[in-house]
This record gives C-alpha cells, structure tokens and sequence, in this order.
C-alpha cells in the first residue's frame, strides 16, 4: 500500500523538519487501518450519574446524560422526547422514560409512551404506550417510579384531572389506572403502596394488589400548610422514605417504611431570624448521602417567588442533629447559581452539582471543594439520579 | 367522556369526600379562564414585600420585569410574535391556566392574571422568564407554573406563555 | 368587582406612596379584565425575513423565524423538524418545508413531507407525504424549489443515489421521481425545467411536462473543477439567474431564462496576490441587490478547509464592474463571523447578517452601519430568505 | 429494489452515458467503508499548507485539532461515549461515509480517513468541530459534510461522528 516513492518522500520530509535526529533511521511503520465499533460500557459505578436535560429552549429533545464523576467523561446519551420524566429501577439495570411524541414534531397525533432503555447497552429495549393522560411537568421523583420489587411500576397523569397509571414492566402492559382525588404524583413504597400529595397538605396512600387493583386508601393528617409554607415536590431519599423539604427551609421526614407514612415534627434549615431571608431554591432541593447522614441543599438570599432561582450557596446538614455543618459558596468556586445537587451513596462519596448556565460540577462532599467543572452540558441540567 | 365531565364524575363521586371545599374549587377553577374563574380561585398575597422597591421595567411588556409577569415561568409571548395578551401567529391559547396575583405600581392595585400557554409549535426559546411569585407546586394546579398548560389542547406543544388581567384582586 | 373597602385601600396607598400628588384626587378606574386573542399578521413588508436555525445541537427541532427588519421583531415561527429545508413559494404567500419526523422523537418509524404553511397566518395548511428519500443536508435554495408559476415544486432525494421528486402543490400529490445520474439539487427555471449540478462541474437540465413527466434533457459543458476550485452550491440569485461562488472567489454567474443555462465567464473576488489568502466562506455565502447590482459576501482570511468558517468582514461589489466597491470589517461592530448574509429588493433595502455565536443583525446597505443587533436568535441561524 | 441495487441499474442504465468514470467511481465509493473503500476513491492533498505549522491538540482525540478530525463536521463521538473509532453505546454507525486526507504528524504520513456518522440518537451536542479541508459540496458526495451520512440507516438521525484510518494516501 505503500509505494517507494512515499517512502523517499517520508525520509525528505523528516531530513528537512526534524535535523536534530537521526533523518537515516527506519522510518515507523504506517498506521494500520482501523475499524469501526460500537463503545461498550465498562461495569457501572457509584460515581456514575443520569443527568436529565430539559433542554428548555427545545423541549421535544429532552436527553438524559450518563456521566462518570470519577473520569469526567460522558458515557453516553438516553433520548426523552418532549416534557418528559425519568426514573431508574431499583436494581439500576434500567432508565425508564415516560414522555410524548407528536407525529409531525410540535403537531398531530399525540402518543404518551414509557420507554425501557438497557443501562449497560443503553438502546431503548421495550415500550409500553399510555393513554394521553401523562402528566407533564418538570423533574421529581415521583413523576414516575417503581415499585420496590421492580413488578409495578406507576406513572403520574395530569389532564388536568389528576390519577395514576399502573404499569407492568415485565410484560410491558397497562394494568389500570387509580383515581387520586386530586392529589398528584406517586410515591411508591413497600408492596404496593403509592402516596399522592393533595393540596390540604396530606398525603393520599392507595393500597394495590400485584396485579395493580385498588385494594384501600387512606387519607394522612395535614403536614404542611400550601398557603403558608408548601413543600417542594422534589422528595429527597431517606433512610426509610422521603424528606420533603418547604420553601421557608423546613424539613419535613416522613417514613415511608410502615402501612402509612409516618410524618415527623419537622426542622428547619434557617434560623429564625433568615426565616423568609435565606432560603431553598431549585429545580432539585437536596440531596442526602444516607450512611453519613449529610444533606446538601442550594440556599439562597431571596423573597417569595425565588424557590426556582438557584443555590449562591450549598448549605449542609447533620440528619441527625439538624445541625448545620458546612456553608459553601460557590461563585466563589467560578460557579453560577446551583440548579441541582445530588450525592452518591457510596464509603467515598462525590457531589454533583448542575448550575443555572449548565455547569455540571464535580464536588468532594466533605469540604465543598470543586474536582472538575462540565460547561455546557446540555441546556438545563435539571435532575440527576444516582441507582 | 371528556375530561371535564370526567372530572366532574370524580368530583361527584370521590374528590367531595376525600378533599375540602377549597380544593375542589381550585380544580374546577383550573378548567376555566377569564373573568369567570376569578370568584373561584384563592388569592395570594404573599409577593407585596418588593411593592414599595423601585420596578425597573415594569411598564415594558418585552421585559421578565413587566408587573403582569409575576408568577411567570415559560417565554414571554410578547418576543415571540405575540403581545401580553395575544398568542403568536399560527398558535393556540390553551383553554386551561394558573393564576398569579400581581401587583401593578401604575395604580397600585394587585390584579388577579391568567397565564395562558400558547400552544402548538415548539418552545419559542427567545425571553426566558421565570418569577414564580405566589407559584405553587403541582398539588396546587390553579397556582402551578411547572404543568404544560397545553395538556388538553389539540396540538399539546408548549410555544410560549401570555398573561391575562382577569380582574382585580380581591382583599 | 371592585369594594369600597378596596378603593379606600387605594387611596390610603396612594396617601402614603406618593407625598407629593394630589391623595384626595380621584383614583383611576382599575384595568379592565383582557381577553386571550391570536396576534393577526399585519401586511407583510419587504423587510421581513424568515430565518432558518437550524438548532446544530438540537436536530430535531430546526424553525424558521420569521423576523422584521424594521421594527426589530420576532413575528412568528414556523417549525421545521428534522434536518430539513425551507424555501418560499414565488408570490411569497406560503413556506414550505421538507422535513423529516420520526415516529420516537430520534428513533421509529420515519416519515418525509413536504408542509404548507400560509405565511399570513402562519398555520400549517397542507401537507405531501414523501418517500423517505429526501435530501437531509445543509440550506441552500435549491433542496426544495417552485417553478416559476408555483405549479411544480421540486424536491431533492439522496438516499445516497440521487433524484428528484416532483410534487403538486396545488393538489398536494406527488407526481412523480426523476433519476439525474448522479446530479445534485433541483435549480428551477422557466417552465418547467430543472437543473442539478454535477461531481463534473457541469449542469443537467432536465425539461418537463406539465404533468411533471420528462420530455428532455441536456448537459452543459463544464463551468469549475471540483478538485481545483469548487463552487458552493448556495447559489445567489441574479437578475436572469444565479451566481456561484467559488471556494477561491470566482464568480459565475449563470442564466437560467432560456432553454438552456448559459454560463458566463467568471469573473474574482479577489486580486490575484490574494487568491487562496482572504476567501469567501459560510452558511449563505452572498446576497445581491438586483436593482443596484450590489454583491454582499462574507470574507475571511483563511486556507484550504476553511469555507465554512464565516467571515470577519462582509465585502461589496458591483456586478456590473465587478469592482469592489467597500469592504466592512464586523468585529470592530461587535459581530462575530458572519455565517449569512441576505438583502432585501426594494429600494430601500435593508441588509442583515447572521453570525456564528447566533447574532442577527440588521445593517445598512449603502455603508455597512448596524441599526440592529438581536443576540441568541435560535441557536445556528444558517440561511435568511425574502420573499 | 435497495438503493445499492438501483444504483447499480442507474450506472449502467444512465450514468456511463453522461457522467464521467472518475464520477461513477465516486458514487460507488461512497457505498462502501473501510479499506476496500481506498482505491476507488480520489485523493486530495490541498490542506498541506499547514503542515509545517505547529498543532497544539493533534494528538488528542477529544480535541477538534486532533489530526485524524481533519474534514470533520459535527460532534465528536469522543466526547460523547464514544472514541474517535467507536460510536456511543446504543447508536449504530452508518454504512455510508464520506473520506478526508489527513496529515499526522506523527509520522509524517498522509492518511485517507472515514467520517462515519453514528446514528439513532439525537444530536450529542458537544464538541462541536468544524474543519472541512478537502471538504467538497454534496456533488461530490464521497468528500461531503454536509449530507445527514444516518440517511440510509435503520434510525437515520445524526447523533456524532467517528474517524476511522483507511490507509496511507497514495501521491
């Protein structure tokens, strides 16, 4: 493949450019040809996050990035359509993806479909279709969710009128649909058992059988007051459920462990002089390494209305003793306001933390101090998952 | 059976029982706009801290400053083809919305406004606008600015947002 | 609606909040409710232009703004889907679109169409399903074209075999396909006749019936070298015509009015010392003012490779002398490369320029002075079409 | 009848008469990938100019300036989940590419490199990279960027593009 005169041309080139060496040496041999392959993943890892983009200014392509927080890479990329919602299933081997297709892009026939990627593939393995009923709405957990032995799986629908579908993720059927009186959203606990939260402040908790049947609901006492103090949709991972967090700081626990969650007195973040003052704020409200029992929140300095605005700060708490143990700030670290964090659950845990100009930050969780920074990642890095 | 007759089944049925008066009204509410809505939906008064603050454009429909936009969180039609009020060219307004409470520095009155997706072409992309004063989250959807409010429309695709007087807000 | 106990509020307000008015004065009547309405399209003006984004980082969700070069302002969208191209019917009443839609967002089932849009209401108004074979590239005028009475409209395929399809528009049907042995592109002229440029430097003209059926075909003789110098294939229209740019800055300008093009002698932008120095290069590569003969280019100094980059300044000439006759530097204005250019015909016109960090300007033809700059107009405006 | 096929029957139907054989070649060359692609196609040595220039990033394969990247236009698999050889899991790479010749100069050589697109996936939207030497409008399909290269696969959207060494550019 070579020709002789290639050779000569090659011994010019080097005799002209590079005098210092030895120009009468064997050249190297030419580089081999190469061939084209698919990247398989390499077994996953703790620090290996799913990070939603809601890719804002265009919302059919919404994605979810996978990303490695040790090496800094991207590991590849899971499509979601327009305005759609993620979840990972408890053994972390699957990325499910509930969203909306219209048959001309913005318009025609809408078709509301949950998808089943394969984490260590990551190609789209199965489908099952909706009713066009999903709700859409921007990243919780409980926009859609499994159940804890993985044979359910719930999806949050909205058309204004609030219930829920009950999926099978085996067979990939719809099994039915629960009516939630109004309350929306759903957060799976035991077998099976899915809350909604309800404007009044209570939480709706319906009882199903395996095959998704109603079997019994309940109603729970008020927790939080929606005029006064709502709390955040965005649950965070407890040792035995959620903590909802308010939009004055307030913590409120619930254990999720028992036949109806358990609510706990909550605690507050701020002190009750920066009651009103400092605050919580973003589109992911906290994140809890659950063995050390630390949470990581984005806190800001703002009035009523900034809830969405971003953490200048992440402020971390002792689960335990409600003590607040570190105060970092970040723009000091070169990073705009943050928009999401969440921790891995790990001995050596790493922070991650997505900002409101699309930073994606690498943090070490014991002292805030920042290991690498993404630009651009995507849009709007809205929500991160960690299996 | 459409959603609003399902949803009027439901409230028949089990929401009466299960949720308080206030919230059924608040669900009904959200089906509705215009002037009707008004004696149907709670008011929020919680945003009136910055009223005595200087607004720096306020007057300016084009600006996320304009005082109707105060519980806004979308794109602002007015840069999109629209105006405040009037959905782009070739959009549709969406028949359901949340409210705000805003204030207006002009006559120093809050009025109650409707916000209203535009619906039907994909995300304008142009004047990002998130206040969210008085914004609930989704368990309150008359006050919830997170929802695709074009869920019902024909063509459910979310454009950009307009912002509706429906009245004065009543103390 | 409004209480007396509100307008005593008022007045105490007013009381308070402005010392120095008259307090006791009678307040204003409260704004009236509004009603929700659908902004109506004022006649259409010269100075619009619909801008092509096509959103490099988003795919699939390519629009084409339709902008207003006198009062600055966005006047509405029209979404273009994926990898698609756009152009405008000859009375400028409606946009079509070739585009692409998959039945999952990047994934499914695939389906090519050609959609109306009536540029009054800008609403969608009819669409042709293709064979999925279109053409998915880059703008240029000639991906999707009318005859020249806007009873034919043309499509190109390459799936990577090259043809094209000739579609009624009228009806919305598709007439038929015509093979062009290796020819690219569908240039119309008269009626009905439709040229392709080929790997050899040469035009194909093929000549149809009204039925959209071949009745003849011819070759030209060959007008560039595809390895010395080739020409962009963004041709700009002339007065009998259009112009290809050569990568080098040869102009040839060719004359599609009669049976067959005539290609005339070219003619450089460049003086010889800089030839291969300083170099045409972006998206849309010119624009010309036919009534005053004036020829915008963006130009760049650069080497082989670089005739996409944009260009740092926009040159003029007249095409009568093939003079230049200015020569605008941008980044002293605060542009980045211009990646586009368009001139509007009347005699009045207005320039604009779009540059690669997404600006949209709006100039002066005569000296090259900015009236207007829109900043993040989509993400990669590539092409600006006036009707 | 696939497109492979109808080619073919165009070539000898229609082509030969009235394109020229280096053009022909051409057409079938960009059917083709890997090393058979090699002696069908031309070969082009208009970007040595830079050569002699000092290349700050050339071996790093995330970079743009990486040597191999040299007619690229699109996102780089390597920043993507992929490498400048692989593409992203779950995308598949397309059959049909175009070629560039590269200078590594590592070695001294010239190399003819396939650009294939990997496909399935939206766009990666990272490392964007744009240097096009030797680039060619898509009438010379086999040197052209600008064609969606998915276009003939199963899933034909564009999610990044891998380089891949054919062999050493024959003078």
């Amino acid at each position: 493949m070579v020709s002789s005169a290639r050779w000569l041309a090659v011994l010019r080139l080097a005799a002209v450019s590079l005098p210092g060496t030895l120009a009468a040496a064997t050249p190297p041999p030419p580089l081999p040809a190469e061939r084209i392959s698919v990247q398989q993943l390499p077994p996953s890892s703790h620090h290996w996050v799913y990070v939603f983009d809601d890719a804002f200014a265009n919302e059919i392509d919404m994605r979810v990035h996978l990303y490695d927080g040790d090496h800094y890479r991207r590991l590849g990329q899971i499509d979601a359509g327009y305005y759609s919602s993620f979840n990972l299933s408890p053994d972390g081997a699957t990325t499910v993806v509930a969203t909306t297709y219209f048959a001309r892009g913005s318009r025609g026939t809408r078709t509301d479909v949950v998808e089943f990627t394969d984490n260590h593939t990551l190609a789209v393995t199965g489908e099952i279709v909706l009713p066009p009923k999903r709700a859409q709405t921007l990243p919780t957990p409980f926009n859609l969710a499994y159940s804890a032995d993985a044979r359910l799986l719930y999806v949050s629908y909205v058309t204004p009128a609030a219930s829920f579908g009950v999926l099978d993720p085996v067979k990939k059927t719809v099994l039915g649909e629960i009516d939630t009186a109004g309350c929306v959203l759903v957060i799976p606990s035991g077998a099976y058992r899915v809350s909604s939260i309800c404007e009044s402040g209570r939480l709706l908790t319906v009882t199903l059988d395996a095959a998704g049947k109603e079997l019994a609901r309940a109603m729970s006492e008020p927790f939080f007051d929606a005029d006064r103090d709502p709390v955040f949709v965005q649950g965070i991972p407890t040792a035995r459920g959620y903590a909802f967090m308010s939009f004055l700081g307030k913590m409120h626990e619930i254990d999720f462990s028992g036949e109806q969650p358990r609510i706990s007195a909550p605690w507050s973040l701020v002190t009750a002089e920066n009651q009103g003052v400092w605050r919580p704020g973003a589109q992911q409200v906290g994140a809890i390494h659950i063995a050390s029992g630390r949470l990581y929140v984005p806190m800001h300095k703002g009035g009523e209305g900034t809830h969405k605005d971003g953490g200048t700060e992440i402020w971390v708490f002792d689960m335990a003793t409600h003590q607040r143990v570190a105060r970092w700030p970040m723009a000091t670290q070169g990073l705009t306001r943050i928009i999401a964090v969440q921790v891995s659950q790990d001995a050596a845990p790493v922070l991650f933390a997505a900002t409101d100009s699309a930073q994606l930050a690498v943090l070490d969780p014991r002292d805030g101090h920042i290991r690498h920074v993404e630009k651009h990642f995507g849009q709007t890095p809205w929500q991160m998952l960690i299996p | 059976m459409g959603p609003l007759d399902r949803l009027f089944e439901e409230s028949s049925r089990q929401l009466a029982r299960r949720t308080s008066r206030r919230s059924v009204l608040a669900t009904l509410g959200r089906l509705l706009t215009g002037a009707a809505l008004l004696p149907l939906l709670p008011i929020d008064r919680g945003n009136r801290a910055l009223a005595g603050e200087p607004a720096p454009k306020a007057d300016n429909p084009e600006s996320c400053e304009y005082w109707k936009y105060c519980a806004i969180d979308g794109y602002l039609c007015s840069c999109c083809g629209g105006t405040s009020t009037a959905c782009p060219p070739g959009t549709a307004p969406s028949p359901i919305s949340w409210v705000g409470t805003c204030h207006n520095p002009a006559d120093g009155r809050d009025y109650m406004v409707s916000y209203n997706d535009c619906c039907g072409k994909t995300t304008c992309g142009t004047c990002d606008c998130t206040r969210s004063e008085g914004e609930r989250p989704m368990y309150r959807p008359s006050r919830n600015n997170d929802l695709n409010w074009c869920m019902a429309n024909a063509d459910a695709n979310y454009h950009c947002t307009v912002s509706v007087i429906l009245g004065v807000a009543e103390k």
